[in-house]
């Protein structure tokens, strides 16, 4: 068997069977159920760097599950794209997954942490399925996987979580009928659903409304699936009130995965010109996110916990991501994917660092932090998330500014400067959220001072070594990612671009 | 959902049926892979027979066979047999998936091959979606007090 | 010009980071050794930087390319004569402001040294980054950094008023860079495909392509986006931010922050859209008369400030609109005089913050007008202040007069006479806001200490490229309005500076001579004296500077 | 009228899927809501096996013993009901989430009307 041939496949498999495994192991052994996710996705991250490796030498890969050629058989096909979220994907799980361990002791009894981890690693296999695969109703599944695993997840966090949940799930599964009625009306007109296959097809029947329809219930449901404005309403609720582990995983995967599945049915299943000039959706969506980006930032301002502060921004950069596919150039569509990658660490990373302020304090309320001292008690984990936040706002050399650079500029070349507008604004927004929090955080009143020729009357209390090393290695990615932007273009992003652009 | 319906009528009737539903839950199984049937279809009829003795009787009767652990282990060794399956199949050289190549090491052709690989997903398929359904059902049936530790 | 790739740069800027991390990790557990690592680096800093000075003459560039984004954006350093020139004017301050600071921060048990140290440092970093960079992405990406890690510096003190200050501050520079000067930089990538800085500018090409409205909205952009050079209507920050312990104030308000402002200005101007298209759209001219309004106003509104460091601070904001004004007006002469404007107001306005920062640690004064007498307490810090302001003024032979007297006969050379008008009006507008500081705090005592001593005049000095027939004419104005000032200024030459300079040790002798007198500590006198000496020394061997500041002209004039 | 009738497995999959909708997102009771989606969900699925029937008697695809020749037209297409069972795994798992969700909901609030646990969640607060 060579490992780098059946690679697509065994980032799928291996987590599944672990993670029903692992519910078995865990009526023997419950201690053991961590590490073995731990070093599963450990596995499976090294198996994506190899996908890339071979994507990158030798071009497309297609598997064929079963042997059966397309388009009778499902095709699992990767190129640079699939690759690229699959890496992303894969590391943010292994890095939250090291880091759940004392979270996830802390937020669930003991006996529910099996299932947690198994039901985590369906998460992934979830994930990992939707990018690999090369056929669309597959996609619906892995995406209900997906889904699935998600509303467990978050229903098992504070004690509104289980209503978020429930709304997430009315919300989850329109979105999801709506892409399967995409599925349908496209299997009627074509009787395919391998994507190379529909692309192949649907030139000739781009003029039929059915066509029209079909790609109508795609866009809508992956942009209920991603929270896109104005269908945003459920996100800040249930990522809110989920563990904090379970924020930063599907916060900074989840809506990446759906636009990356956007991207796909823009600009694969359908072509660039179908998306951009016969159903002007492009000009539609962007619109759209001119919006999100707006209204994101704007209900941002107005919250007081700093979760639902961070999931209003997590709306808004949703927007910036599709306002990137929307403007339909190479440069704003770099920046797009530029923008996954970058936007998945930072969320990861802030979730993270809130979590692990949870975990100390208690507390998510932004004006408790004027009082915690946190600077002195959690100095490494407050230095982490200055970082991040120095990224949300785009200061370079982080990498937020680099991917927020390539939309601008792609906006500027696009000539819609209201676009352009928007995610300068954006930033401004993100600079007075994050600076009032960082202000609470590092400066006291001076009532509160305490000359530090004394003795420290505050207790170090850092985040413990679990929760602060998958912290760092987030913080170190925004950081050093930013400057190896150049080179992650040049040898993955500017072959995803569709042609065309 | 604890109260009794004692009803011998329908505990009798219920008791008697359930063998019966299972063997012809087996029976879909083993033909899904050459006509309709297979495992989920199977494997649900099979659960419907343990759901049946829990509307008939009570919880605890079925509980005592199918406790959350046996369920969890069935579960498991399902997705295992489906999925190993599949991986032997990666080990023996070809896609995953790809039952052909399994004439390798089962005493038949290529084509008959693929028909028994098949049969033995459907068969690991139905093990799980069983466990999964009686597992659904015991759950909500008991709100969540099924087994200790529920979800708060 | 030759280009020669060499590390020295990026060695420049790293040195400090090192440093920044090193008093990070040393922390509160060893001072000492926590400062000692502030003043290696810096001195290590300036000598990295100074060994540099020998190419540059020599006509050569030096490059050094850390990384490329894409193509066409790289993070690229190239040390030209400008920078190199602001380059050392940040280094060198900075070892003396790191006495200075050592000694305002020990004085006054301040909390949270080592952020602030670390803090120092990074910020130095990012300037020597901004002095260095190769093109505006590299600029603007240092010119961020500063500005986020001279936050914390500001907001120092915690109280309510410095977080105030602090929002407005970071409110002001964040807010204008990302939403004009970010926008400024992309439309010109997004035109001109390319950002690096050339000596003809890189938007000729495409004005002609876009059109010049077009251009002029790229420039107002600029201007607008470059809060740090404190133009108005974006100068309030300034002020704001004099809420900050008085090195932070004296360096990064003085030096390194503001004068990044101008010298981004700078660069744009010439480097971006070069002379000859600032020309053609009549740009210069309008940025000259924006830049004198803020002159103007500035010295007014100076003059009714009571708290000397905030009155310092609008100072300031006139005198970075000098920069402004003298790069405007597009003309080899006033190009030299804005360039020197930077060095020469530099070791002017350190000098002022450090006094005002010695009168505050010795006598808890924040206010001018509780420095009657005080002359005679701190007769050190005063004179060193009374030089500053001097030299703000413009009055011979001080280090402002150089530059004002550039800046003046470049306007002429303009024909914009009323730009000498502006540069009178503000001459004694400086002497009215500063003067009667001194004389206060010298003369107001019923008894106060005479440093009699004869007046030293304006010695006759040459100016090696003044070949202009105007220069007399200049002059007289100049002298006429310094001297001219009312009543004031007579007293104000009754003493020989050099007779103070040098004298580190002093207060300690001086001490037990006068029983009033009580000086701050001498890690701080020494600072202030040394920069008051230099901004006197600087009028009589500019050479260094000037021959740079040429340097520069001759690059964006293409030769004279 | 003709549209109607001709297409009338379309209508009916838009009636149903409507009916399903407006429950998900009027109703205030949370299994009001369950039922509702899958409603919704069952409607689409009828959808799909619809398009998969052929007229002129086409049966289920299988192949009996001794027969030759294969007339596609003969068959239904098999593949949408495979599509659409992998769509019921999908709907019962939601379902059973969902009404594991309720009764959590049920457990915490005592309630499953919605706006009853909303009143209860701004008491709270």
């Amino acid at each position: 068997m060579n490992i780098a041939e059946h690679a697509p496949i065994l980032i799928i498999v291996l987590p599944l069977i672990v993670s029903l495994l692992n519910t078995a192991v865990g009526l023997w052994k419950r201690d053991l159920c961590y590490p073995i996710a731990v070093a599963t996705l450990g596995v499976v991250v090294l198996l994506s760097f190899n996908i890339m490796g071979s994507v990158i030498d030798a071009g497309k890969i297609h598997y064929r599950l079963g042997g059966w050629a397309p388009p009778w058989g499902i095709e699992y096909v990767i190129d640079h794209l699939n690759a690229f979220i699959a890496i992303i994907v894969s590391f943010i799980s292994f890095i939250v997954a090291i880091y759940s361990k004392r979270s996830i002791e802390q937020e669930l009894t003991k006996s529910k942490i099996p299932y947690f981890y198994s039901i985590y690693l369906l998460l992934t296999t979830g994930l990992l399925g939707i990018t690999v695969t090369g056929d669309v109703f597959n996609i619906y599944v892995f995406l209900e996987i997906t889904s699935l695993a998600a509303y467990a997840l978050i229903a098992i966090g504070d004690d509104r979580a289980a209503m978020a949940s429930f709304n997430y799930v009315i919300m989850g599964t329109i979105g999801a009928c709506f892409y399967l009625l995409g599925v349908g009306y496209l299997y009627i007109m074509t009787g395919t659903l391998n994507m190379a296959d529909l692309s192949r097809l649907l030139p000739g029947l781009y003029n039929s409304t059915v066509i029209l329809a079909a790609f109508a219930f795609f866009v809508v449901g992956i942009a209920i699936k991603i929270a896109f404005f104005p269908l945003h309403r459920w996100l800040p609720d249930a990522y809110t009130h989920a563990p904090s582990t379970v924020s930063a995983l599907v916060a900074s995967t989840m809506t990446k995965v759906g636009a990356y599945v956007m991207i796909r049915i823009m600009f694969t299943v359908f072509e660039p010109r179908f998306s951009t000039e016969i159903l002007p959706m492009s000009e539609i969506l962007g619109w759209a996110a001119f919006a999100a980006i707006i209204a994101g930032s704007v209900i941002a301002l107005g919250q007081t916990d700093i979760k639902r502060m961070i999931s209003y921004i997590l709306v808004a950069e949703v927007g910036y991501i599709v306002m990137g596919v929307s403007i339909g150039n190479r440069t704003a569509f770099t920046g797009a994917v530029l923008h996954i990658l970058n936007d998945a660490f930072m969320m990861a990373c802030l979730f993270l660092v809130i979590g692990a302020v949870v975990y100390r304090t208690g507390t998510r309320n932004i004006n408790d932090f004027n009082g915690l001292e946190l600077n002195k008690k959690m100095p490494l984990t407050m230095a982490a998330f200055t970082a991040v936040a120095l990224s949300m706002i785009g200061v370079p050399p982080t990498a937020g500014f680099f991917s927020k650079w390539y939309l601008v500029l792609g906006a500027v070349v696009a000539q819609k400067w209201i676009f352009a507008a928007a995610l300068i604004f954006s930033s401004l927004v993100n600079a007075i959220l994050f600076f009032r929090i960082l202000e609470k955080i590092y400066f006291r009143a001076a009532a509160e001072h305490s000359y530090d020729d004394g003795h420290e009357t505050i207790v170090r209390n850092e985040a413990p070594v679990s929760m602060l090393v998958p912290i760092y290695v987030m913080a170190a990615g925004i950081l050093v990612l930013g400057f190896y932007s150049g080179d992650i273009i040049s040898k993955v992003i500017q072959f995803t671009v569709p042609e065309g652009f | 959902m604890t109260r009794k319906l004692e009803n011998i009528v329908i505990q009798t009737v219920s008791r008697l049926l359930a063998p019966f539903l299972q063997i012809y839950a087996l029976y879909v199984i083993a033909h899904g892979h050459y006509s309709p049937g297979g495992g989920f279809q199977g494997g649900c009829i099979l659960a419907a027979s343990f759901i049946l003795l829990v509307i008939a009787y009570d919880i605890n009767a079925v509980k005592s066979r199918m406790s959350e652990k046996i369920n969890t282990l069935y579960t498991g060794a399902g997705v295992f047999i489906y999925a190993g399956i599949g991986l032997l199949c990666l080990l023996l050289g070809a896609n995953y998936l790809d039952y052909g190549i399994l004439h390798k090491i089962l005493p038949v052709g290529p084509v008959k091959a693929r028909a028994m690989g098949t049969l033995g997903v459907e068969i690991g398929v139905g093990l799980a979606v069983m466990a999964v359904m009686v597992s659904i059902f015991l759950n909500i049936a008991s709100g969540g007090r099924h087994e200790e530790g529920a979800v708060e | 010009m030759e280009i020669v790739s060499s590390i020295k740069p990026v060695s420049a800027i790293a040195v400090s980071l090192v440093a920044a991390l090193l008093i990070l990790l040393t922390g509160e557990r060893s001072r000492n050794l926590r400062e000692a690592w502030t003043i290696l680096a810096a001195v290590l800093k300036f000598g990295i930087v100074v060994s540099m000075v020998p190419s540059i003459l020599d006509n050569k560039i030096l490059e050094y390319t850390l990384v490329s984004i894409s193509p066409g954006l790289l993070i690229q350093f190239k040390v030209d004569a400008l920078g190199l020139f602001f380059g050392i004017t940040a280094s060198f301050l900075w070892i003396i402001t790191s006495f200075y600071s050592i000694g305002y921060m020990r004085s006054l048990k301040e909390h949270a040294q080592t952020r602030f140290f670390m803090c120092f440092a990074v910020a130095l970093s990012a300037t020597m980054g901004v002095a260095f960079s190769a093109n505006m992405f590299t600029t603007f990406l240092f010119y961020e950094i500063i500005t986020i890690c001279t936050f914390p510096l500001v907001a120092h003190k915690e109280t309510p008023e410095a977080i105030k200050g602090a929002r407005r501050y970071i409110t002001y520079l964040l807010g204008t860079s990302v939403a004009f000067q970010l926008v400024a930089v992309i439309l010109t990538y997004n035109i001109a495909g390319t950002l690096d800085f050339s000596n003809q500018g890189i938007l000729n090409e495409a004005a002609e392509k876009v059109g010049n409205t077009f251009v002029t909205v790229i420039f107002v952009l600029y201007m607008a986006g470059i809060a740090k050079a404190a133009m108005m209507p974006f100068h309030s920050w300034l002020p704001a931010a004099m809420v900050a312990p008085t090195p932070v104030s004296a360096l990064l308000h003085a030096v390194a922050v503001v004068k990044t402002g101008v010298f981004v200005v700078v660069k744009v101007v010439l480097h971006i859209f070069g002379i000859n298209l600032l020309r053609e759209l009549g740009l210069g001219t309008a940025l000259a008369y924006f830049a004198s309004f803020t002159i103007v106003v500035a010295s007014i509104v100076a003059l009714k400030q009571d708290n000397l460091k905030r009155r310092l601070a609008y100072s300031t904001i006139s005198q970075l609109s000098y920069v402004i004004l003298g790069v405007a007006l597009l003309t080899a002469s006033s190009i030299t005089g804005s360039v020197m404007h930077i060095v020469l107001h530099a070791f002017g306005k350190i000098t002022l913050f450090f006094t005002a920062g010695a009168i505050y640690v010795a006598a808890h004064k924040t206010n001018i007008s509780e420095l009657d007498g005080i002359g005679k307490e701190m007769p050190f810090t005063m004179t060193a202040f009374t030089l500053g302001a001097l030299s703000m003024i413009g009055i011979p032979p001080l280090g402002g007069f150089l530059s004002k007297w550039y800046i003046g006969t470049g306007a002429i050379e303009a024909g914009q006479l009323p730009i000498v008008l502006v540069l009178i009006t503000s001459t004694i507008l400086n002497a009215c806001y500063f003067l009667p500081i001194v004389y206060a705090a010298f003369f107001k005592a019923p008894s106060g200490i005479h440093h009699a001593a004869s007046h030293a005049p304006a010695e006759p000095f040459t100016v090696k490229s003044g070949t202009h027939e105007n220069l007399d004419i200049l002059a007289v104005p100049l002298m006429v309005s310094s001297s001219g000032t009312p009543s004031l200024c007579a007293e104000s030459h009754n003493k020989n500076p050099r007779a103070n300079s040098g004298t580190l040790s002093a207060p300690q002798a001086a001490k037990d001579e006068n029983g009033g007198i009580h000086e701050a500590p001498p890690l701080m006198l020494g600072p202030l004296m040394l920069t008051a000496t230099a901004a006197l020394v600087l009028f009589f061997y500019p050479s260094v500077f000037l021959n740079l500041a040429r340097l520069v002209v001759a690059g964006v004039t293409g030769g004279n | 009228m003709e549209l109607i009738i001709a297409k009338y497995n379309y209508w009916i999959y838009i009636m149903l899927m409507m009916i399903g909708f407006y429950a998900m997102i009027a109703k205030k009771n949370l299994v009001k809501k369950l039922v509702g989606m899958n409603i919704f969900q069952t409607a689409i699925i009828l959808f799909f096996v619809s398009t998969a029937s052929k007229k002129g008697g086409a049966t289920i695809p299988i192949i009996h013993k001794g027969q030759e020749i294969i007339n596609p037209a003969h068959y239904m297409n098999p593949l949408p009901h495979v599509l659409m069972l992998t769509a019921i795994v999908v709907m019962v798992s939601t379902f059973g989430v969902a009404l594991a969700l309720a009764i959590m909901i049920y457990k915490k609030y005592k309630t499953l009307e919605e706006d009853e646990i909303i009143e209860i969640l701004r008491n709270r607060r």
